[in-house]
């Protein structure tokens, strides 16, 4: 017996059980066939042919035009019926489609690898996580052979495929700076001109970049248009906004950045992020900085990877698990 | 709250039984013949999902009116597994895969609302209304 | 009135038609309704329910049972129904991922571009056309201040977003390369180096560098596993395999190439290609390389850049618009 | 061949006269009434498509019967426009859009073997076949 005659056989079955006694067992029974005949791909129109069938076969003496309503109804069904056919085929695709994104997204993973360095001064934290499954953010650390340490967070404006491509390039920009060249504003201007002579003139990217110096704890940063972050001073407890002013990656190639100082002193915090951490929405709209600070003091105790995870899961609960952007996270927490 | 009736699932006869609840409630609220098979279907989809992967739960069925507008609410409740991943069970092409129940998705799909809370290792609860228009 | 109600009145009159004179025009008639509903979102298990109840107005005194029936249909509809519901909201998703695509393969070809350099000694043709809309095969060329011209061609082991991530990494790593070191063996060197040191170890690249020297009419190239492109001989008339030994980039980073010479003489042709090219699947199975190079004569009064144009439309048409791999061919054809 | 049958498509009503020729002949060569209505169905696209987008053209049916296989083959041709992206034209997705007509894809996918032939500017011809099981 084929398939579609047993599906037939079930049918039937199950019909005449229900038209002896009309329970809700019977009909349960229907939700079972239902199942069972779209698992084996048959189509709503064949259903309407078994019915009539069945019909035809329990009542022989039924008015003619009832029997022929059937192919009245058969003919509106064809529709529904190309329509599941379609399903099939688009959830297929879907499931072909997903796979490439996530095999991209492993690549991605791979490709946008930095190593955290490893210093007695500074302890790091760093978390990025996708609101997709690719990534528009990125972070960076280098090391130069002066131990200074570098470190870049960049958010591409938009989020998926595009803004993961884009940020490719800004990966490879960074292994290509000459070794001496850290200085947070000339790395800035130098990855300006990369942007602007090889991205769409739509597409712009925020950045910040940060150069730490153990010998004599100085901080220098630049920034272009990226969020800015915080820094915690120790002595007096308080947080303060590491403004940076400078013009988004990729506007205009001449674009000149400013630099900034900071000494950094024991127990002192730097907090870089993109905004998809400020600009996580809750039921009550969006979170204020003030938030933001309030989770960074609760955590302070941690070590800094470890506030940078915790700080992730409550902010991933706190919008109900539904990020809407790129979220990246990195917290400096100075030793000496 | 009006009303509120249970269904212990433990077997799978039980699933007809809180289609039954479900459908008489229904019935009683003035629904129509396709929205008492929707309001069932969904009711069956969480009831089964119950039964299969939770090993046991309950459905329980209330009548809701609220600012002048009826609604049957089912709530389905078990302390199994739990979801891992809640996205992903309520993606898109999970809801007729396989045969092995169209499950949440297609369950949310017939409701008007769907909410679920789940935490692994301690159970699941979902909450679904459907309004009467 | 609603739309529902609009949709059973059409549903009550089409069925009337037909049941008054069950002919081919009132079937149609079903046809239009089924499009209609559809458009309206309305699930096939309210058609079920139309047509009992129309039947129960059309028929007062038919038997119980036989309306019974349609309740266990629509119970068996349901799932259909589910299906139905699902289908929309795939083909909304499918849309967005197709325009994300896009948007993607947009960023990819602005980031990708290469200018062809222009110069009197050398007529260059080049093609890259995308299987799916996403190119993981890239080609380069480059101008250095003796006015050498390097051209590169490189093929990502695979298609679509993973491996145009991967591409991109390509294009960096050429951009990078201090402008004095063109030698292919070098390139290849270096940039096996970067693939090495940023891909899965699962993703391999094939590549072909060559540099032509204008000043002693020197060809001189390396491969890193990629297909063989040809050379053709003027004087002779013949072709023959551009054939060059070495490893896939990225599989150990001590690879070291051989590199070839040439010296070109005027009319002679230098082809280079992806296995896009000679991979063409036609109704008779793969075409040999003999049929390329049939193609290749066929079109070689044209100038450089109409003869990749013709030949890539011949080949696109014997696949019948289906092409399986990226596609890229390069001609270089001297004039001196 | 055995039989070839033409209507020509120059109004509505011919894409009736179509249905009822291609029901004919598949009741004729014995398809059962499912599968009668997918080929009517699908006639009934290929020549809505010819009304709507080319103006005219025409439909021919044709009895098969190869190796002891018989079939039923559509032949839909027009001189119209033609279709520059076919492969756009037979994505998934465009079958049941905005209910401007099933389509080719729909009709594709209620037919065993289905072929396109465009010239942009020339015209289109579809050959479409269903075999009998
Ligand atoms: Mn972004
Ligand atoms: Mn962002
Ligand atoms: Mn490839
Ligand atoms: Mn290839």
């Amino acid at each position: 017996m084929d398939i579609r005659e047993n599906m037939e056989k079930k049918y039937h079955e199950a019909l005449s059980t229900y038209l002896k006694d009309q329970n809700e067992q019977a009909l349960y029974q229907g939700q079972k066939i239902s199942r069972l005949h779209i698992k084996y791909n048959i189509s709503p129109e064949e259903i309407i042919s078994m019915h009539k069938n069945n019909l035809m076969e329990l009542y022989p003496e039924l008015p003619g035009k009832v029997l022929d309503s059937f192919d009245f109804l058969l003919e509106v069904m064809m529709g529904y019926g190309i329509a599941y056919r379609e399903h099939q085929s688009l959830r297929h695709q879907q499931q072909e489609l997903k796979t490439e994104i996530e095999i991209a997204a492993n690549v991605q993973h791979t490709l946008l690898e930095t190593e955290i360095p490893d210093i007695k001064a500074l302890e790091i934290g760093a978390i990025s996580v996708p609101a997709r499954q690719m990534n528009g953010d990125y972070y960076h650390f280098v090391q130069d052979e002066n131990e200074r340490i570098g470190v870049g967070i960049a958010d591409v404006i938009g989020k998926g495929i595009p803004a993961a491509l884009c940020m490719s390039m800004i990966k490879y920009a960074m292994d290509s700076l000459p070794e001496h060249r850290h200085e947070p504003n000339s790395v800035l201007e130098s990855l300006n001109r990369v942007v602007e002579h090889n991205v769409d003139p739509s597409m712009f990217i925020t950045m910040f970049y940060g150069l730490y110096d153990p010998h004599d704890r100085q901080f220098s940063y630049a920034s272009a248009g990226h969020e800015p972050g915080f820094y915690y001073d120790a002595a007096t407890g308080t947080f303060s906004d590491l403004d940076a002013k400078g013009l988004l990656l990729g506007v205009d190639k001449k674009t000149r950045y400013r630099q900034y100082e900071k000494t950094v002193n024991r127990g002192d915090m730097i907090i870089l992020l993109s905004d998809g951490v400020t600009e996580c929405r809750t039921n009550d709209g969006f979170i204020e900085r003030e938030t933001l600070i309030g989770l960074i003091r609760k955590n302070m105790h941690l070590q800094a990877q470890e506030m940078v995870n915790n700080i992730y899961k409550q902010l991933e609960k706190m919008q109900n698990f539904q990020l809407r952007d790129d979220f990246t996270l990195i917290i400096l927490k100075s030793n000496v | 709250m009006e009303f509120q009736s249970c269904v212990k699932i433990i077997n799978e006869w039980d699933i007809v039984a809180a289609r039954q609840l479900g459908r008489n409630v229904a019935k009683e609220l003035g629904f129509g013949t396709v929205d008492q098979a929707r309001i069932t279907t969904a009711i069956s989809e969480l009831a089964r999902n119950i039964y299969l992967y939770a090993g046991q739960g309950s459905v329980s069925i209330e009548k809701l009116n609220i600012n002048g507008k009826s609604g049957l609410k089912i709530i389905a409740e078990d302390q199994g597994p739990g979801i891992e991943d809640i996205r992903r069970v309520m993606e898109d092409g999970y809801t007729t895969s396989g045969g092995l129940g169209a499950g949440l998705p297609g369950a949310k799909r017939l409701m008007d609302d769907f909410d679920i809370e789940s935490i692994p290792g301690e159970g699941t609860k979902i909450i679904a209304t459907k309004w009467l228009r």
